[in-house]
């Protein structure tokens, strides 16, 4: 049936909240008691939910020290804790912060992003990474093909372009940031350049629900067992950048993010590997691939909008469970599609609920 | 900027992997999310869902985009031309010369007039056979569209609105409902939200809103005589249907009120508010309902309007309708073509030419013109001889913008997928039946 | 706010008393002509690339129904302002404005929606000819005037699409062909004679049209890069939609001998001159 | 049709039965549009507003940015833009609005004011903007209160870092200003007929802490009644702050049942590990 009509899900019916303040009816507002100006109310903490809001007092102990998402009153004693945004309490250590339940990604050293380039200056490419702001590339960050090692002259300046051009894909880590929180991002290894021969997609913001969590491995391969006979040999790059940005490809011999992991060492520069690295031609992919690239694709989409997270674990997990799925329905033609019903399925099955 | 450039950035290797993919044959295309050529992404509708509205519906796709139309009606005067005896006497010339002179007459309705000479709701004065029919205008129909981050006089919102009106206004049967009597007439206004900023093309989804809203649109029930200052009857659970119900188990199945003289309805009970698909070909395959990414590929897209005619009504103009319509009687509204975003895509560099990419030093990639494997050492920082050739022929793998149009047999294969028996078009309209109009 | 500077006409537009009873519709011009086209090209010294369209008056002695002039500039291909993002090829905008004197109703100078509907309609048909890539980051501005009144929508259209083109050409402007516009139309006399397909309808002539298509098509290529088409059709009955569509191919062809012949003439006058 | 307050002090019950300080029912729901940032759905009585937020992010500078109409005012760093759109359905009778309505502009500075003041936005670069866009579906009385709610509700889904909630209340007095009675009582959250009768104000303040972040009164009042419709106003905004938290709070249990985010750990003062 190419159309599925769903009825709206009901709004999850507004628990009758224990109200707070001690006015009579439900919401109103007595004007005997005293308001108490200065000072927020204090409010004794009834609910034992780990949630906090904005504006709430987390606690007035001076032995705390303030981290992300909480803030101090200048003016009054100044060692009350408040949270400014609304998540769940972490304690490091004598440190607070909130992890607020959505957030855009807040760009950390050293983590591996997928950036699109947004506009190209004269010695530097902007950098789209879902973030707050606008992540720099300088030119003086990035490989010159065939891997010369030398400073970059007027002519890589005029050539800027056959490097990166606007819209282009790319891997590459964050190398420093400065004071407002924008990132400045290098691509000085094999493992990172353009991306080429695969599929982008983008998941909300990390810090809570269904984003890409910060692991040990963000970019891994799959060797996909082809539901129909594929010759084993096929690989699929996944690439989970911390941004939430996903990029999922055909593997290449001793190319690409996954290579370093799993490919021959990194000592010579100069082999012809590195020299397509900005190449935006795609090389021949056989359809099973693309299948199963598309698969791979449904199964992050499904984690997202069911809720769970995103790392290399749920990603294989979820794969292995989709292929056993299209292997029982083999007749049914979309085997592929995962989002609605199906995306449910799978996900309850991963979960085990 | 035209119509389509939600300014979607998309690297021309992302293009081409998705031109090729799309563009397989033999298993099918294969899409980004999986979905099969004719599948429509799953949607949630519900309607009546502002009360100070005569209708209005809300449909909103998985991914979050979300259009609530609103639909409300006022009565207003029928302006009387002042040579309305030369419009009777002269017959259809002098109607066509007369100018209509009303008093609030705004400035859009002068072309909407020219295009009512063009228009086909002229021959309803012969088959009502009675003058003051004549007079229904497409002005008691006002359509508006409001995008976010688009101002309305913009020209994708203009474009928008005018393929929904048209869609409504093509066969002349929907402006006949609003009529009361000879002095007073309803004056529709359907207003369109598009709520969040533009994931894809927003106009199926708009249309079926419209669709949905029309369908759940109720207007009193009149009391007075004839030509007497319209009375209503103000219990709004006696109100009429705009678009009579079948023989549904509501408890107050439209009863065509005896005041209301109008041959559609009188003629057929299941006549439905039109519906407008987006089509897409790419390669030899024609894909419905695509996402952004695959529009931005698409070698050509076609906007398909249609409605489902009252399915008794004989039809003596064409000569080879099939006596049995058994199902449906869709009846074509409007086609228009949509200029894909593909035209707006930076192109690829072959690796031949690209002066970073150090020349074809991979085999794997193959590239059509012959001379162009280049041995390994030659430093690719040489232009390559041949660049232009690459310039005008397609090479494996590398994105480049559609050049030309599309090809007659594939426009005309577009329309007619959606158009046949048990097609995409009925498919849709059963769909949307399925939605409960509270 | 009145309009100092300009002296505007009567505000309703009043049209002259009918005595005698004017003479019958000229013979209906047969079916599978268009009617006669003049085309000129290079009217506009200021713009790098201009044309002028006139159609036949079918029955010059009808008041009030003249035929439809149209004129077109093309200002471009030059270079983008400095504030606009990089686009690796020309940015094509086109307007439809319609001449104030040009409707029956006198009409300001602001566009409405039916010329910007207009201006999007060519913009689809020219986009499709020309070769985007070849000039990067510039932008080419295509001007449509219509001067004479009494048409509709569909005739104006492929109007401006035929003259577009030939201004296109005129300015220089890499084009994979030259893109021509037709219309056809079904029409019906009245309910008993089964409806026929007229080529390059006149509105006036035809009592009632039952639907009507405009196309943009590029002759060589055999390809459609603009096709609208609005009215009621059963829908079951894709032969007569096609039949209506070759019709108006048939149009097309005929509009762009025309362009083709206007452009060697002033090929042939320039290598005359040089 | 006038409003007829004579009815009133015989039951002291206004026209849809509330008492002088009974907030309207009020609905709210958080995160219902996906691809947006954060994203709020808020009904006061029948003025129903949904919320959109995109950003904090940095237009790049020559991108062909949308004719937002942006009144941004520049807090300690983002900039907030904010842009109001009502539904021509929204009002009994349609009416469509031109792009320059000036009401419109007004209230979208007053709200992108009380925002940026509200928001701690020093942790973004001035570069980056928050765009706040509010579509009103229907609408009876108390817009500019309504709205306020609805955008910062919309802000804590986003995860913007906010000194606490922005919410707004209006008050009125039963007495017009020609009757001089004394005893006139304050009213809390006017709907439509009510706001067309009586002078009336909109009051925004930080959470519950009663700092009057903004205000806003266009009709003439006695100064004597202005303190007390304040108060009323004031108390009006710790009661829509208790339903806001409670939708928040709603909206992040069920995420933490759903496992979709950890638990938290609850800070005991007595923990001196």
């Amino acid at each position: 049936m190419p159309i599925t009509i769903l009825q709206p899900s009901l709004a999850p019916p507004a628990k009758l909240r224990d109200a707070d303040s001690d006015s009579d009816s439900e919401g109103g507002a007595d004007l005997e008691g005293d308001i108490a100006m200065g000072r927020p109310a204090k409010r004794a903490r009834t609910q034992d939910s780990s949630i906090m809001t904005p504006g709430e007092i987390i606690t007035d102990d001076p032995q705390w020290m303030r981290g992300h998402g909480t803030y101090v009153i200048p003016g009054a004693s100044s060692n009350t804790i408040l949270s400014s945004v609304a998540g769940t309490l972490a304690k490091t250590n004598k440190l607070l912060s909130v992890r607020p339940l959505r957030a855009r990604y807040t760009p950390e050293i050293g983590d591996l992003v997928v950036g699109r380039i947004v506009e190209v200056q004269a010695k530097r490419w902007r950098v789209d990474v879902g973030g707050t702001l606008l992540a720099q590339l300088p030119l003086s960050a990035i490989n010159l093909p065939g891997g010369i090692q030398r400073r970059r002259t007027e002519t890589d300046e005029l050539q800027i372009r056959t490097f990166f051009s606007e819209g282009e894909l790319l891997v590459a880590e964050v190398q420093q940031l400065y004071n407002d929180g924008a990132a400045v991002l290098h691509t000085r290894s094999l493992k990172y350049g353009k991306l080429r021969n695969g599929v982008f997609m983008s998941v909300t913001g990390t810090g809570g629900g269904g984003g890409v969590v910060r692991a040990r491995r963000q970019a891994f391969t799959l060797d996909i067992s082809g539901t129909d006979e594929v010759s084993g040999s096929e690989k699929i790059d996944v690439l989970l950048g911390v941004n939430g940005y996903i990029w999922i490809s055909k593997h290449i011999e001793g190319e690409g993010a996954a290579a370093e992991t799993s490919g021959p060492g990194i000592t010579r520069i100069e082999e012809s590997v590195g020299l397509n690295v900005y190449s935006s031609q795609n090389d021949i992919i056989p359809v099973d691939t693309m299948r199963e690239i598309a698969r791979v694709r449904g199964v992050v989409t499904a984690l997202v909008e069911n809720g769970l997270r995103v790392d290399e674990e749920m990603v294989t997990k979820g794969y292995a469970e989709a292929v056993e799925m299209a292997k029982e329905e083999r007749d049914s033609a979309d085997t592929l599609w995962l989002g609605g019903e199906r995306g449910k399925r799978l996900a309850n099955a991963l979960v085990g609920r | 900027m035209s119509s389509t450039s939600q300014h979607l950035l998309l690297s021309p290797a992302e293009l081409a992997y998705l031109h090729g993919s799309l563009s397989l044959i033999t298993p099918g295309p294969i899409r980004p999310d999986g979905r099969s050529p004719t599948q429509f992404r799953p949607l949630t509708a519900e309607t009546g869902i502002l009360p100070g509205t005569n209708g209005s519906a809300r449909i909103c796709f998985a991914d979050g985009t979300e259009a609530v139309v609103g639909v409300k009606a006022e009565v207003e005067k029928t302006p009387v031309p002042p040579y309305e005896f030369v419009a009777s006497t002269e017959g259809r010339k002098g109607h066509s010369s007369a100018p209509k002179k009303s008093s609030r007459k705004s400035k859009k309705t002068t072309t909407e007039d020219e295009e009512i000479s063009m228009d086909v709701d002229e021959d309803d004065e012969e088959a009502a056979g009675v003058n003051e029919k004549a007079r229904v205008s497409p002005d008691w129909v006002e359509l508006s569209v409001e995008i976010p981050g688009l101002r309305d006089d913009d020209s994708g919102t203009v474009f928008l609105t005018s393929m929904l009106t048209e869609a409504l206004l093509a066969d002349g049967e929907f402006v006949k409902k609003l009529w009361i009597n000879r002095r007073f007439h309803w004056k529709l206004y359907l207003d369109i939200i598009l709520i969040s900023p533009p994931l894809s093309y927003p106009l199926p989804l708009l249309s079926l809103t419209t669709h949905l809203a029309l369908l759940a649109t109720r207007l009193p029930r009149l009391k007075s005589e004839a030509d007497e200052d319209p009375m209503f009857d103000d219990d709004w659970a006696a109100a009429t249907f705009l678009y009579p119900r079948q023989d549904t188990t509501s408890a107050k199945a439209s009863n065509k009120s005896p005041k209301q003289p109008s041959a559609a309805a009188a003629a057929a009970p299941a006549s439905r508010p039109p519906i407008t698909l987006l089509v897409m070909a790419v390669g030899d395959n024609i894909i419905f309902d695509p996402s952004k990414e695959e529009l931005a590929v698409a070698d050509s897209a076609v906007a398909v309007s249609v409605a489902e005619g009252p399915s008794s009504e004989t039809e003596p103009e064409s000569e080879s309708i099939p006596a049995t319509s058994t199902k449906r009687n869709l009846h074509l509204l409007s086609v228009r073509t949509i200029d894909p975003p593909s035209r707006l895509t930076p192109p690829g560099v072959p690796n031949s030419v690209n002066a970073a990419a150090w020349g074809t030093m991979t085999a794997a990639t193959p590239t059509t013109t012959t001379a162009a494997t280049a041995p390994a050492n030659e430093s690719g920082a040489a232009k390559h001889p041949d660049a232009r050739v690459t310039e005008t022929e397609d090479v494996v793998g590398v994105w480049k913008a559609p050049r030309g149009g599309a090809k007659f047999g594939m426009l005309g294969a577009m329309v007619a997928k959606v158009l046949e028996r048990g097609g995409v078009a009925e498919e849709v309209l059963d769909g949307l039946e399925g939605v409960d109009l509270t | 706010m009145a309009d100092r500077r300009r002296i505007n006409g009567p505000v309703g537009a009043t049209t002259p008393p009918i005595f005698d009873k004017p003479a019958g519709p000229a013979a209906a011009k047969t079916r599978d002509a268009i009617r006669k086209i003049f085309l000129k090209t290079g009217i506009t010294p200021s713009a790098s690339g201009s044309a002028y369209l006139e159609l036949e008056n079918p029955n010059p002695q009808r008041p009030g129904n003249t035929s439809l002039k149209l004129s077109c500039t093309v200002h471009g291909p030059r270079s983008l302002p400095r504030s606009a993002p990089f686009s690796p090829h020309i940015i094509l905008t086109t307007h439809v404005k319609y001449a104030p004197f040009a409707t029956r109703q006198r009409r300001g100078y602001l566009r409405d929606s039916s010329e910007r509907d207009l201006g999007v309609h060519l913009e689809t048909a020219l986009r499709g000819a020309i070769i985007a890539d070849r000039w990067p980051k510039s932008g080419v501005d295509i001007i449509s005037q219509k001067d004479d009144e009494g048409w509709d929508m569909m005739n104006v259209l492929s109007g401006c699409i035929t003259v577009a083109s030939a201004a296109i050409a005129d300015a220089g402007i890499d084009c994979v062909d030259t893109v021509a516009g037709g219309v056809a139309a079904l029409v019906c006399k009245d309910d008993k004679t089964a409806p026929t397909i007229v080529m390059d309808p006149v509105v006036a002539e035809h009592d009632s049209i039952l639907a009507a298509c405009c196309v943009a098509y590029l002759p060589t290529r055999d390809e459609i890069t603009n096709m609208w088409f609005k009215g009621r059709l059963p829908g079951a009955d894709m032969m007569v939609y096609d039949k209506l569509m070759e019709k108006s191919l048939v149009a097309c062809r005929c509009a762009n001998r025309v362009i083709v012949q206007e452009l060697n003439e002033t090929v042939k006058k320039g290598q005359g001159i040089s | 049709m006038p409003l007829d307050t004579s009815t009133y002090n015989l039951a002291l019950l206004r026209v849809d039965g509330r008492r002088w300080n009974e907030l309207r029912q009020q609905k709210g729901q958080l995160g219902v549009q996906p691809s947006a940032d954060g994203s709020a759905y808020l009904e006061m009585g029948n003025t129903k507003i949904q919320c959109i937020i995109t950003g904090p992010n940095e237009r790049d500078t020559k991108s062909t940015s949308s004719a937002s109409t942006a009144p941004t005012s520049h807090g300690l760093g983002a900039t907030v833009a904010v842009s109001i759109m009502i539904a021509p359905f929204a009002t009994v009778d349609r009416k469509r609005r031109g792009r320059n309505d000036k009401r419109l502009q007004e209230m979208q500075t007053t709200i992108a004011s009380g925002l940026a003041a509200t928001v701690q936005g020093q942790s973004y670069g001035p570069r980056s903007t928050i765009h706040i866009s509010l579509n009103v579906l229907s609408q009876d009385g108390s817009l500019l209160a309504c709205l306020i709610n609805a955008a910062s509700l919309a802000l804590v889904d986003a995860g913007v870092p906010m000194t606490d909630y922005l919410v707004a209340c209006t008050a009125g007095s039963t007495s017009s200003y020609a009757a001089a009675d004394e005893e006139a009582d304050p009213l809390l959250d006017l709907n439509t007929q009510e706001e067309q009768e009586l002078p009336f104000l909109t009051l925004a303040t930080l959470g519950a802490t009663d700092k009057v972040v903004a205000m806003v009164c266009e009709s003439r009042v006695q100064l004597t009644r202005l303190e007390g419709m304040m108060a009323t106003a004031a108390d009006g905004c710790k009661g829509v702050r208790d339903f806001l938290d409670g939708v928040v709070r709603d909206k992040g249990e069920l995420m933490v049942q759903e496992g979709a985010i950890g638990r938290g750990e609850v800070v005991s003062s007595m923990d001196l590990d």
